[in-house]
């Protein structure tokens, strides 16, 4: 019946209304949200890719006339499983019992009014979600291709979930590098075992969302208050001297632009693919209004017009790095 | 009483010129882009008319990043007519809006009269399409955009101008609110041939961000957009129809900050004949048929007919 | 070093023609009454300057009501220039305002130019202010109000006129920013001898009660002010700053939905001396108050000695 | 401690912040919210009077900014009391222990955005408020004035607070006629005995809040759905004609403007004082704005002058009905 309807609607994303399953800490500054899809919706959801998002309408369902914020919050997709356990939960959480129910985590930083709405909705709200928005990461055929996941800051998240699938697709060299300024600025649930690193350049256990896909993670934090002292690039860098047979792993790469940029430097230099997962303004999420443009290299037949950009909604968010226009 | 009104077949067709709207919800250029985007969200079978992004002769890129930024209840945008050209767009999008069953208009933008010649000449001969709609408005475009749509002799010659070449098509003139008396250059649009107005296009703004001492948008102003405007655009449709449209009985397009019918219906009663849904799709695509039901119910819940008779209703 | 500048003394002082304010905030016209209204809600001795409610030559009992609405972060009003008239307001408010420890400007608003020369002239022997702050851009009058402000001749000639019979005291012309080119109307006012410009009064409105199929003003339109109107009047106050006022060293005062310190550093920013504080007065007096603490946080956060550093400072 | 500080501000009115002490539903369509003062603000809200308002801000207190509705609302105070129990609260509400307390009742109808997002305020959570507001009732001075109180819908709730006053004034001859369209459209507790209404011309004991003052009430619905069939004029008609001696009596009044129209009609007609307590679209509440104006009769001096305009906000809302011209 639901394979029927999917065929028949054929849509690979759509509007809808989820249910709030959870809503869980994760560090000191960010919180991680399962939003419960049932019906058409769970079908939809379930073929969300790593790399997309889902566009968070971040106000009360009941009023949408006046209300602010207007625009919709752009959130990278963190997970999808039936299974709670797979995101974190414990089992008790509210059932619907709409039929399959498939779950989905977003983990985000409250900054401002959207994600501050976002923060307060309780288990059981329900939330208008546009999704699964964009195109994801290229996730390598062969399963023996190695594969280094690095996120900074509220980067990470998408990188729990392509493990995920990576883990399904079976491919079993993964790497995690999760980075941040200072310890309390990981978006994600450090284990114990993350106090007790003795050599910062091997990876291990450090972190819960890793934990169903078994990755492996190198943590980096600026300031040495955990891990790795130094930036992601430099974490990459010192492992790879160690590990040179990791020097033809693809590299998916999320966080704040002059982290991408470094890092797609830096394979540029090593002459690894890497695909990044970029963030802009949005206006709609569904590529008709032009908001989220990000520049890329100009080819050569390009040269008269200054410029060639690709919407970070519909083309992205996921990109060759190597086209991007990082000077832009 | 109320329960038979409600049962009552109403009305809901608009004529914008010799097209017949099987109800008056339109798109608003460049929120809804071609239409294909819209797919998965809406159906827009269902629409009054579609109305495309700005299309130009030539390829444009559009501004710098960044394009837009929210403002209380608004939305500030300077995409800058970020489109394909002309023919990309007659190859591609053109074919599928083709299959649409809806009226579809495509709004044409250009640097020089040239530009918009080329353009409404190109698309005259196209069965595909019911009008155009131009924009004499976008406040985005330094080389001239502004001044086509505030001088009203320039305005009238550019109209003038288009409807020689696409004769056979509706011409929709999209104004700018950006004017000292919207009466003169909707005026000089109507003296010139226009079939139609459309009211209003965005107002410019200017967001600073405060830490990096610079205005947000790369191009600096942008347009205002949204809910914000509303009041100044209910204003001056009253004021162009009761002052100029409804003597010359040309159909008013009304738009500015639409979400919901009750704001679509403040603009019909002020004088719209039909209504552009913009920047409401493109947080809550299925506004656009949230409108169009929202007017049926409210006609038969006031035991009206048509439409037509609320259109101008203001006491 | 955010640590010991926090503790570094920042100057806020700003000069508006002659007067000399403490600091760059000001109350906006119309929306803080005669200042006594507000004696339990905010220390108004506070601030950089007081601008009383528009005074007229004679009493005006206003517009009927229902004179405002709210709408989306916005408030549309016709209140319709009601105040006591002239004598009255010497008699009683003015009274009270001499002991405020503030700078006090009287806004004047008229019918005909003899309306404003009449108030002019009995203000400008009356040492209790500092300044007049003339409104040309009231839209709610339809006696001629708005022809003051979109007629840049006319305008010239009403600050003229004003400027000969008082020429003792600051004179600050407010705009409309119903106009297509401000940056005209700007010039007008400083050619004419204008000290200083208020940027900007109401965009012209309108709200339909659908369900009465009437505008819910009995005024019919009503100007729009609040956030809503904010990356407008930022907009227009940029321009006026770059193209007109900063060269001609004529002061500008910024305003139009001004709620917080983060919106008054836009207009600073963007080219304002000083900020209006209107709207959110009526639903948050200490906004008044905030708005100072917040811009000299500001300043001291990024290590400006003075206000006047920031001042036009947008890249 | 408190009188000093009381003395030094000299205030009748300020911007405090108040707790919500109890959120009860009155009626079908409206509810109870009783506010908690401490402090100064307890100081100044105890002395408030019958007529007076606030203006609540309907916005969460931490985000002030881009809020939506911006304006606040007015609502008549229906009740101030340092006991619970005569707002209808147990004894068990949360207490802030902040020295005295004062409470605060106003009742309303969720109607638009405003007092839908005041529907959704918990106990404990904090609410700006700015009052008292206007100028209230003018209670009689004398003790033996006999006063009916007629509170027409949503204008029920300062006859609550009337007769609470002109009790503790010594008023003993107090009656109360509350009018709806229909049963469901009362806005307070409706006691079991208003369903055993032998005689609908013979006040009772119908309404919880009148209790404490121990008022006894008429309820005239419309629809005849409970009490009186017919409005509050038809039965103080009917409540005069069979007891003449209160035909001397003050009026209060308050409700939608045609009752009061209606009221002060039938005042006029029959010699009798009436205050009326009137609404209108409010942009400050506090005077300075001059929204919220209403015509006043014009008298002969006034001539040339269409109208005379007094503000509901400063000189009201509570003006003889005798000066209201009820034509505008
Ligand atoms: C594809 C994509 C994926 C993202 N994934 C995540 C994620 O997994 N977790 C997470 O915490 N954040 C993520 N973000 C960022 C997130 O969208 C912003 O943090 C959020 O919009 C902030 O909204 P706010 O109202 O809380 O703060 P605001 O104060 O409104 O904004 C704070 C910052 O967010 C940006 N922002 C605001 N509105 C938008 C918008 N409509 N589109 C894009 N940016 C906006 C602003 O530029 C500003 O820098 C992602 C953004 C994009 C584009
Ligand atoms: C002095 C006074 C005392 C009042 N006392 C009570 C009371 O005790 N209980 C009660 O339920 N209601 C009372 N009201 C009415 C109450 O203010 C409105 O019901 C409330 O403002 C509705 O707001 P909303 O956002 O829920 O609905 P909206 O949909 O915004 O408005 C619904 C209605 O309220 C009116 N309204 C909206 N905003 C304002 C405003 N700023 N000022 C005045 N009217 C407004 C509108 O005209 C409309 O008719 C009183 C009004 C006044 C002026
Ligand atoms: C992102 C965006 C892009 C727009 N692009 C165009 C355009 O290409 N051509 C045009 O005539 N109007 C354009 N507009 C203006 C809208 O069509 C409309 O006139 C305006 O936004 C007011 O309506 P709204 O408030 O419903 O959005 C654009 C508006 C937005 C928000
Ligand atoms: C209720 C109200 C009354 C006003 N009355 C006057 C007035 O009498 N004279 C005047 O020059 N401007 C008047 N204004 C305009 C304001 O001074 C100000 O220019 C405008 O509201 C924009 O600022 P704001 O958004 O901070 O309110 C009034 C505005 C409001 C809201
Ligand atoms: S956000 Fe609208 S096109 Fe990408
Ligand atoms: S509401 Fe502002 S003066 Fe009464």
């Amino acid at each position: 019946m639901n394979k029927e309807s999917q065929k028949k609607s054929g849509r690979t994303r759509g509007q809808f209304v989820a249910r709030v399953a959870a809503q869980l800490q994760r560090g000191e500054h960010h919180r991680a949200l399962v939003l419960s899809f049932c019906g058409e919706s769970a079908e939809v959801m379930a073929c969300a890719e790593p790399g997309q998002f889902v566009q968070v309408a971040c106000r009360d369902i009941s009023r949408p006339r006046m209300s602010v914020p207007q625009l919709r919050r752009p959130i990278s997709i963190s997970g999808v499983s039936e299974d709670p356990i797979a995101l974190g939960l414990g089992n008790g959480h509210c059932r619907d019992g709409c039929g399959r129910e498939v779950m989905v985590r977003i983990i985000y930083r409250v900054h401002g009014p959207g994600t501050n709405w976002l923060a307060h909705q309780a288990v059981g709200e329900e939330i208008d979600i546009i999704g699964p928005l964009g195109r994801g990461f290229n996730l390598p055929k062969d399963k023996d291709t190695r594969v280094i996941l690095i996120g900074g800051g509220v980067g990470l998240p998408p990188m729990f979930f392509s493990a995920d699938r990576l883990k399904r697709n079976g491919c079993s060299d993964v790497l995690g590098i999760a980075g941040a300024a200072t310890r309390g600025l990981f978006c994600c649930d450090l284990l114990n075992e993350a106090d007790g690193i003795e050599d910062a350049l091997v990876p291990g256990k450090y972190v819960r969302e890793f934990g169903p896909s078994n990755t492996p993670v190198l943590l980096a934090a600026d300031d040495g208050s955990i891990g790795f002292k130094g930036n992601v690039v430099q974490a990459l860098d010192g492992y790879l001297k160690r590990n040179e047979q990791w020097r033809s792993a693809e590299v998916f790469a999320c966080g704040p632009k002059p982290m991408l940029r470094a890092v797609a430097n830096f394979c540029q230099e090593h002459s690894m693919n890497c695909q990044v997962c970029l963030e802009s303004y949005m206006g709609c999420g569904i590529g008709v209004c032009q908001s989220c443009a990000v520049a890329m290299r100009s080819e050569g037949k390009d040269r008269e017009s200054p410029k060639k950009y690709r919407l970070v909604c519909a083309h992205g968010p996921v990109f060759d790095a190597a086209k991007v226009d990082w000077d832009a | 009483m109320n329960a038979d009104n409600d049962k009552k077949q109403v009305d809901l067709s608009v004529n914008i010129g010799k097209v017949r709207l099987a109800n008056p919800v339109m798109t608003a250029s460049g929120t809804c882009g071609y239409a294909y985007e819209l797919r998965d969200f809406v159906d827009l079978g269902r629409l009054g008319a579609f109305v495309t992004k700005s299309i130009t002769r030539e390829e444009r890129v559009g501004n710098a990043p960044q394009r837009t930024v929210e403002t209380a209840s608004g939305l500030l945008n300077a995409i800058g007519l970020a489109n394909m050209g002309l023919d990309k767009f007659i190859e591609g999008p053109l074919a599928l809006l083709a299959r649409m069953s809806v009226p579809v208009f495509v709004n044409v933008a250009g640097k020089t009269v040239d530009d918009y010649i080329a353009v409404a000449e190109a698309l005259a001969g196209r069965d595909e399409i019911a009008g155009l709609e131009i924009n004499v408005s976008c406040p985005n475009v330094k080389e001239g955009g502004i001044t086509f749509g505030t001088d009203p002799k320039i305005l009238a010659d550019l109209v003038g101008r288009v409807r020689q070449v696409a004769a056979n098509k509706v011409l929709i003139a999209k104004l700018t609110p950006n004017v000292t008396d919207i009466t003169v250059t909707a005026r000089a649009a109507i003296d010139a041939g226009a079939d139609a107005l459309s009211l209003i296009n965005t107002l410019t703004g200017m967001v600073v961000d405060v830490e990096r001492r610079r205005p947000v948008l790369a191009n600096r102003t942008g347009g205002l957009s949204g809910p914000a405007i509303k009041p100044v655009a209910v204003h001056m449709v009253e004021r162009v129809y009761r002052e100029v449209a409804g003597p010359a009985k040309v159909p008013i397009i009304g738009l500015g900050g639409i979400a919901c019918a009750l704001d679509a219906l403040e603009f019909i009663i002020a004088g719209a004949s039909a209504v552009g849904v913009g920047t409401a799709v493109l947080t809550n695509p299925p506004a656009l048929i949230e409108v169009i039901e929202g007017i049926e119910a409210y006609l038969a819940r006031h035991g009206m007919s048509s439409v037509a008779e609320l259109v101008g209703s203001l006491q």
